[in-house]
């Protein structure tokens, strides 16, 4: 793994104009729609990793229930549409602005709380979502779930096809991309890190930890809801039992098996981790038990993640301002 | 092309309906060893294709989506849970395969598209049927429902409070509980609370066994216990021992039926397992029939198979004879069943 | 009703408690989560039944052979799944846990099928229901509450009064530090996840006993609520693991009886948030002491 | 002379613990004051109510005249007071230049939009945060250590360190917590020319808490000393020096070289 | 042979070596010093003879007998004990509690009584905090306590990491009279890691000079004092 990392790292470009390359033509290549199915999935992960890395492993604040903003912007997209026939892109729109709200809501008690005492209060928050969704009948339809979700229109034209779903996915998680890496280089990025590693000293040159948190918990919440969305209209069905703990659980393995605090590392993590039990299907009844096990071996033998953060880097930030670095550390 | 016609089949191997699932596949697996040994359709043996959609939509999504493009798959049976079906019958119904769903009962399933067919009826067929028994035949004026709170089990409460409304009975109580709970002693305390003369169960054989015990506890010895065929399951008396003599149900399927297909089914099963099947194996054996039968007359040809399926009228299988209405859903009557000395027998009362 | 509602609730709570004893245990010496505590519950259920009904042992046996099993279980989830990352990131010992619970649920579904399992008959204890002025109360209930403050003050007792739980406490600080006193850490830790596995272990037989129930995924719901339970008291703390469970166990109870069934996880949740935001260290948790 | 800092019977207990009892220090502009006293005396902790991490007990604290009694510590960074720690507290995770990017105040009012979509606007603003950082660096020869994670840097280094983060707060007044702790000789003679580059050149004020009395009373103006929380004396250095009460609460007799 | 006796040893970090083969002694009864610069490898060299890392090479001999491979514990059953660079006291136990871990491996409860007096009366300071938590102590009641702390299991070999950091003069010089005095009365083997060098060259017979992981000089610290070299890289006059 080293060593790939280091190939990469060194040949970055044409690595990246490769990689462009192969996702840009994929559907014209891969016309087996189950393969694309699991590249789309595959998009959703990586950006419900990303928005959970940046609340976690750059604000440092563990959150064990990001399911239930995937959840909430599921389900506010799947009614928008449903009950109010508005378009996908405004639902898209509405997503992103309530869940925002409840990232919002969840990063108070961020405030005064502390490691695992915040992590099982998400955990909780979580559950209470879905149990709003389960029970709540009269708006959700419970367990039953929201079916027919239409899929999105632009003047008039649906795009239905697995095709067309694909390269939605691609442009979101291209667009999510971007904004974290512009955004973790930045002044505000920067200062979400040194929440994470010291409060107190944070405070003493003049950032306030509170603000950085509360935005963390937003942009975050706000990510996952835009996917949440997408996801309703491409499943074209939401039901409670998608946002559980396990989902939860699964997002933060992905970006503590990719590499805490990495991008890179969110992405390889979203995408191993959606790959290998597809992988392990001919496995049948021993899938789970083969997977749990490979699970732990992964984490000993890469404790920091795939793609760990690396020793020596240079910041963005810098090459922005039109330094003369080249290398960066994403 | 190849010498052998395949069949897709996607079940909950793994998480909360593993269970069922296995009995399933169980079904399925005799249906076809049964057809094999007779030489295949055709001269063409069928190979299953099974997948583990862990009763998760998202699952069910991804396992549709690889079943419905291997173009060698005909038709698929599955899946389970109607949070499943859902789910997955947009994608069957885009690519043009059909599935067969073994065990899913919601109403939203009845227009989940052309290449979606089930040979379990709705809830509301079940539950209408299991109301009037209780209430016009056993007298009963106080029901207490206490449902496992998943699509299934709400959906069910909720046709059997509509089927007590049109019959004019009280519902005293409506208590919902999560699968997998062990503790029902906040809700056995409500119904001992409430006047409740019987328990509808809206949920599956385990809690149900749970539910016969723990109500002793409660005084409530003598309460009637009641439910539809998703408890019937050698689960349930094993789990339930002596606590579930009495339990009345409604179903399709009996092991005591006389029907020669059920027996047949019955002793077969007995044979290649050496246990007893549930409801969910006849099922599972059931849909595979019906896309046995549709296979033999149709050739394997996807459109072929869901244009003859629809004409299907009467098809024997272990759970009664399977006739299609125009939404793909089974039209067949239920038994009435009660649990004697640890045994599902047939009764009329 | 409100009586024996409360019963219920403090029986539930005894159990939440006895498997938050371990994850408090856990958590206070190693500063980790771990997941993987209700599964270990679970199949410390299975073993005490297997005990029971294949080795046909008498419970009074099987109890602590079970419990011996569970414990040698733990020591070595603890060995193989967490040692050798230690050091590293405590996340990445949270996601080994998970892999580990995952492994674990698995593993007893290929071992013990996916079905549900009964104790009665089995264990050789019959259920005897008392009843005072309409508030019926079971034998077992009567256990499960007993042992469960039994167990409380007897780790408690380890804890605070030998020079094992000294130990304990100084490895909880600091393994380095705890290591140059001359203190065994390796063994402490082993010691540790062994106590909290039996623990585990006789609230999954105290369950199965009294609910008559196991499962290979039972232990998910019972280990989500007593990590919430071992949060709610102060995680770290002893008494507060308990206090935690019970009133957890109290609160989903009354508020499954008197507002509504469906909520019943959703209460016990609401008030973990609730007491959090104005306790943030937990009911009976002491606050980090950050001497800047 | 201007009076920067003011303090009026600043009280701190702990529990039953008075850790500051009525303390009254001045410091007037240009003056390098220091703080000394035995441990445990409290200057720490003064430190923290100066720098808003504690709220004291009771009394004031004037900064040019401006009452700054109860001010969270962020707010202060934006009045212009900044510090360093007893015990080391950089981000670590973070490298040499990003611990110093993430004070200026330019980049750490960065917004978000601004940081996602900014053009030529921000990157100029950036190149002169960056230009003004590497200067902090090159004044404190960390030029050569730009990108090393600041974990990773020597324990003085990272001191030194800890001052230029101080610095890149664009703060005038400093309180530097025994910024010498760790260093060697040959070290604590460069910490001394940088606190003089800071003083002199900079024109910026530093308050300093330090047990090196070579180096306390080479550096400083002005001395206070703190003893059970109260103050015992201040004064010149020379005069600290020859202070009964002082020789015998905290410099001791000194070990006789022949001995 | 000397009391402790190292053999070559080295250290890696990963991949980067923090000693690279070091070989030095204590002989009984002796007071060494090692002083050197900002991470040349001291608090590596203690944590290697305690075990608390592990050793990419070389041996430790103690008492004869070669320790290189026990675990931490055992050393310190040997008797070797360390007063960490930072103290290390542990925060959330009391003063008392702090000492009674340090008798963690004893036995003999009339001794350890004894020894309770001995250390209160060499630090009254600790003996009025018994119950207080050694993480609201200041440094250097906190250093006291870890002196105090290490004293408790009645070492034959003491590791002192830095003793004076963060102190007052006078509490350095009552340090360091304390550790002369235990070496002196107690017949204590103690060695001494110290960026004072002055102070350390005082407390001291012999002293070692480490930079980068090695060990660059080494002699007698009185004439070490009087040497030019020495006193203008070392001491700064
Ligand atoms: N948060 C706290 N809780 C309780 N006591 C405290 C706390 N902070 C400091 N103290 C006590 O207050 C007194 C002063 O501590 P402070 O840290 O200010 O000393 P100091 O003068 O900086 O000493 P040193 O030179 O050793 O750093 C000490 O006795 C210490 O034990
Ligand atoms: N845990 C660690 N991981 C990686 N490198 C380390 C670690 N501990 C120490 N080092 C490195 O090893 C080298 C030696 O460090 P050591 O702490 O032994 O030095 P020292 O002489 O005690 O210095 P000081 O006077 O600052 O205490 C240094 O370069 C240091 O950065
Ligand atoms: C959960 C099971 C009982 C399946 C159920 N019949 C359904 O419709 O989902
Ligand atoms: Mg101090
Ligand atoms: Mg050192």
């Amino acid at each position: 793994m080293d060593k790939v990392q280091q190939f990469i790292l060194k040949n970055k470009k044409i690595v990246s104009l490769l990689g462009a390359v192969i996702v840009l033509v994929l559907p014209f290549i891969v016309t087996n729609s189950y393969y694309l199915h699991i590249c789309i999935t595959v998009c959703i992960y990586i950006i419900l990793a990303l928005s959970l890395n940046l609340v976690t492993g750059y604000a440092g604040q563990l959150v064990l229930g990001h399911a239930a903003f995937y959840g909430i912007g599921a389900y506010t997209g799947a009614l928008l549409m449903l009950v109010f026939h508005v378009n996908f892109f405004i639902a898209l729109v509405g997503s992103a602005v309530v869940t925002g709200i409840f990232g919002l809501f969840l990063g108070i008690p961020a405030l005064r709380l502390r490691g695992d005492y915040l992590a099982i209060v998400t955990l909780g928050f979580g559950e209470i979502v879905r149990l709003v969704f389960v029970n709540w009948k009269a708006v959700t339809r419970g367990p039953a779930g929201l079916p027919s979700i239409p899929a999105p229109e632009i003047v008039g034209f649906t795009l239905n096809g697995r095709t067309a779903f694909y390269y939605m996915a691609l442009i979101l998680t291209v667009f999510t991309v971007f904004f974290m890496v512009k955004l973790i280089n930045s002044g505000v990025g920067m200062a979400m890190q040194t929440v994470k590693n010291d409060e107190i000293a944070a405070e003493a040159i003049g950032i306030q930890p509170r603000k950085y948190k509360l935005l963390a918990f937003v942009i975050s919440s706000v990510f996952a809801g835009i996917i949440g969305c997408f996801y309703a209209s491409y499943l074209s069905y939401v039901s409670p039992t998608a946002f559980v703990y396990n989902t939860s659980m699964t997002i933060l393995t992905m970006v503590v098996l990719g590499g805490l605090g990495s991008i890179v590392g969110s992405i390889l993590g979203a995408t191993i981790l959606t790959i290998l039990p597809e992988m392990l299907r001919f496995l049948s009844d021993y899938r789970m038990l083969i997977f749990g096990a490979l699970m732990v071996f992964m984490m000993i033998y890469k404790p920091e993640g795939f793609w760990g953060a690396s020793k020596r880097r240079k910041n963005i930030y810098k090459i922005n301002a039109g330094g003369t670095d080249h290398g960066s550390d994403t | 092309k190849s010498d052998s016609i395949k069949i897709g089949v996607a079940i909950p191997l793994t998480g909360a309906s593993a269970q069922d699932g296995e009995a399933i596949k169980n079904g399925v697996k005799l249906a076809t060893k049964l057809i094999n040994d007779q030489g295949g359709i055709n001269g063409k043996k069928i190979e299953l294709v099974v997948e583990d959609d862990k009763g998760d939509p998202s699952e069910a999504a991804t396992v549709a989506n690889k079943l419905a493009q291997d173009k060698d798959i005909s038709a698929i049976v599955g899946h389970f849970n109607s949070s499943c079906t859902l789910a997955a019958a947009p994608i069957y119904n885009q690519v043009g395969v059909v599935h067969v769903s073994p065990g899913s009962s919601a109403a939203a399933v009845s227009k989940a598209g052309d290449y979606t067919f089930r040979v379990i009826t709705t809830d509301a067929v079940q539950g209408s049927s299991l109301m009037n028994w209780a209430v016009k035949d056993l007298g009963y004026k106080n029901i207490a429902i206490v449902y496992e709170n998943t699509d299934y089990g709400a959906g069910l409460a909720e046709v059997v409070s509509k089927a007590a409304g049109d019959l004019n009975t009280n519902i005293v109580a409506k208590e919902a509980y999560e699968v997998g709970s062990t503790d029902f002693s906040t809700v056995l305390t409500k119904i001992a609370n409430s006047n409740a003369d019987v328990i509808i169960v809206g949920g599956l054989y385990n809690e149900t066994a749970l539910i016969a015990k723990q109500k002793n506890n409660y005084g409530l010895s003598k309460m009637q216990i009641m439910g539809v065929d998703a408890i019937y399951s050698d689960a349930l008396i094993k789990l339930g021992g002596a606590a579930v003599n009495g339990v009345k149900l409604t179903g399709y399927f009996s092991e005591v039926s006389k029907d020669p297909v059920t027996q047949n089914f019955v002793s077969k099963y007995k044979e290649a397992y050496n246990n007893t099947p549930s409801t969910y194996a006849a099922y599972g054996y059931d849909a595979t029939l019906v896309i046995i039968d549709s296979i033999k007359k149709a050739g394997i040809d996807r459109k072929a198979i869901r244009d003859h399926m629809a004409t299907i009228k009467d098809l024997k299988g272990a759970t009664g004879s399977n006739s299609f209405d125009e939404n793909g859903d089974v039209i067949k009557q239920p038994l009435r069943l009660v649990i004697q000395d640890g045994k599902f027998t047939i009764t009329e009362k | 009703m409100f009586f024996q509602q409360l019963i219920n609730g403090i029986t539930v709570g005894g159990s939440y408690a006895l498997i938050a004893l371990g994850y408090t245990m856990v958590y206070g010496i190693l500063k980790i989560v771990n997941f993987a505590h209700g599964d270990v519950f679970m199949i410390g259920s299975f073993l005490g039944l297997f005990c029971m009904q294949v080795l046909g042992m008498p419970y009074m046996v099987a109890f602590p052979v079970a419990a011996i099993a569970t414990a040698v279980m733990g020591i070595l989830i603890e060995r193989v799944a967490y040692r050798p990352i230690r050091v590293a990131d405590s996340l990445a010992v949270m996601i080994s846990a998970l892999g580990v619970s995952i492994f674990l649920e698995n593993l007893a579904m290929v071992l013990w099928g996916t079905g549900t399992h009964a104790f009665s008959g089995i264990s050789g204890i019959t259920i005897t229901t008392y009843e005072f002025n309409k508030v019926i109360l079971s034998n077992i209930q009567i256990g499960v509450i007993v042992l469960s403050i039994l167990l409380m003050i007897g780790l408690y007792f380890i804890v605070n009064k030998t020079k094992i739980g000294v130990a304990m406490r100084a490895t909880s600080h600091s393994i380095k530090s705890a290591k140059l006193m001359g203190i065994n850490t390796d063994r402490i830790i082993s010691f540790t996840f062994g106590i909290g596995s039996a623990l585990a272990c006789i609230a999954g037989m105290l369950v199965g006993i009294y609910y008559d129930a196991v499962y290979p995924l039972i232990g998910y719901s019972y280990g989500l609520k007593a990590f919430a339970a071992a949060v709610l008291g102060g995680i770290g703390s002893i008494p507060g693991a308990m206090l935690g469970g019970f009133v957890m166990g109290i609160v989903e109870t009354l508020g499954a009886s008197y507002i509504s069934t469906g909520y019943r996880d959703a209460f016990a949740f609401a008030i973990l948030i609730i007491v959090l935001i104005f306790r943030p260290a937990g009911i009976l948790g002491k606050k980090e002491i950050d001497k800047v | 002379m201007d009076q920067i800092l003011k303090t009026v019977n600043i009280t701190m207990q702990f529990g039953g613990l008075t850790a500051v009892d009525n303390v009254n220090i001045t410091q007037s502009d240009g003056e390098i004051l220091s703080l000394i006293g035995p441990n445990g005396a409290g200057k720490t902790t003064l430190f923290n109510i100066l720098t808003g991490v504690y709220k004291p007990t009771a009394g004031q604290i004037f900064y040019h005249g401006e009452n700054i009694t109860g001010l969270k510590p962020y707010q202060l960074v934006r009045k212009g007071i900044s510090r360093t720690f007893q015990n080391i507290r950089l981000f670590n995770d973070m490298t040499t230049l990003e611990n110093l990017l993430i004070a200026n105040p330019d980049c750490k009012d960065e917004g978000v939009f601004e940081s996602i979509f900014g053009g030529e606007k921000l990157k100029a603003k950036r190149r002169n945060v960056v230009a003004v950082c590497e200067s902090i660096l090159e004044t404190l020869k960390l030029q050569d250590k730009i990108d090393e994670l600041a974990c990773n840097l020597p324990y003085g280094k990272q001191r030194l360190l800890e001052i230029g983060r101080a610095l890149a707060t664009g703060a005038d007044f400093l309180l530097l917590d025994e910024p010498g702790a760790g260093m060697n000789s040959m070290e604590k003679d460069e910490l001394a020319q940088v606190i003089h580059y800071i003083t002199k050149d900079l024109k910026k004020h530093v308050l300093l808490i330090e047990h090196d009395m070579k180096f306390v009373m080479g550096i400083s103006d002005r001395v206070v000393v703190l003893d059970h929380g109260i103050k015992i004396a201040e004064g010149v250095p020379a005069e600290i020096q020859n202070n009964q009460q002082v020789i015998e609460a905290y410099l001791g007799k000194g070990i006789p070289d022949d001995e | 042979m000397a009391l402790l006796e190292i053999k070559n040893l080295q250290v890696k970090y990963g991949v980067i070596p923090a000693l690279k083969g070091i070989s030095f002694s204590v002989e009984h009864g002796e007071v060494v010093a090692i002083i050197g610069a900002n991470g040349a490898g001291k608090t590596t060299t203690l944590h290697a003879i305690s075990s608390i890392v592990s050793k990419s090479g070389g041996n430790v001999f103690f008492q004869e007998q070669d320790i290189t491979n026990n675990p931490a514990h055992e050393i310190v059953a040997m008797g070797i004990s360390q007063v960490q660079e930072g103290r290390g006291v542990f925060s959330n136990l009391s003063v008392l509690e702090n000492l009674q871990l340090g008798a963690y491996l004893r036995k003999d409860k009339a001794e350890i009584a004894r020894d309770f007096t001995f250390i209160y009366e060499l630090f009254p300071r600790l003996a009025e905090r018994q119950k207080q938590l050694a993480g609201t102590l200041s440094g250097g009641e906190q250093q006291m306590l870890a002196i105090g702390r290490a004293l408790m299991s009645r070492p034959k070999l003491l590791l002192l990491d830095e003793p004076s950091m963060g102190l007052s003069p006078l509490i350095t010089e009552n340090i360091f009279r304390t550790i002369k005095k235990l070496n002196k009365e107690n017949k204590m083997t103690i060695l001494l890691v110290e960026q004072n060098a002055q102070m350390a060259l005082w407390a001291s017979n012999r002293t070692y000079i480490m930079e980068t992981g090695q060990i660059v000089y080494n002699g007698n610290s009185k004439a070490m004092k009087n040497d030019d070299f020495i006193r203008k890289s070392y001491l700064g006059q």
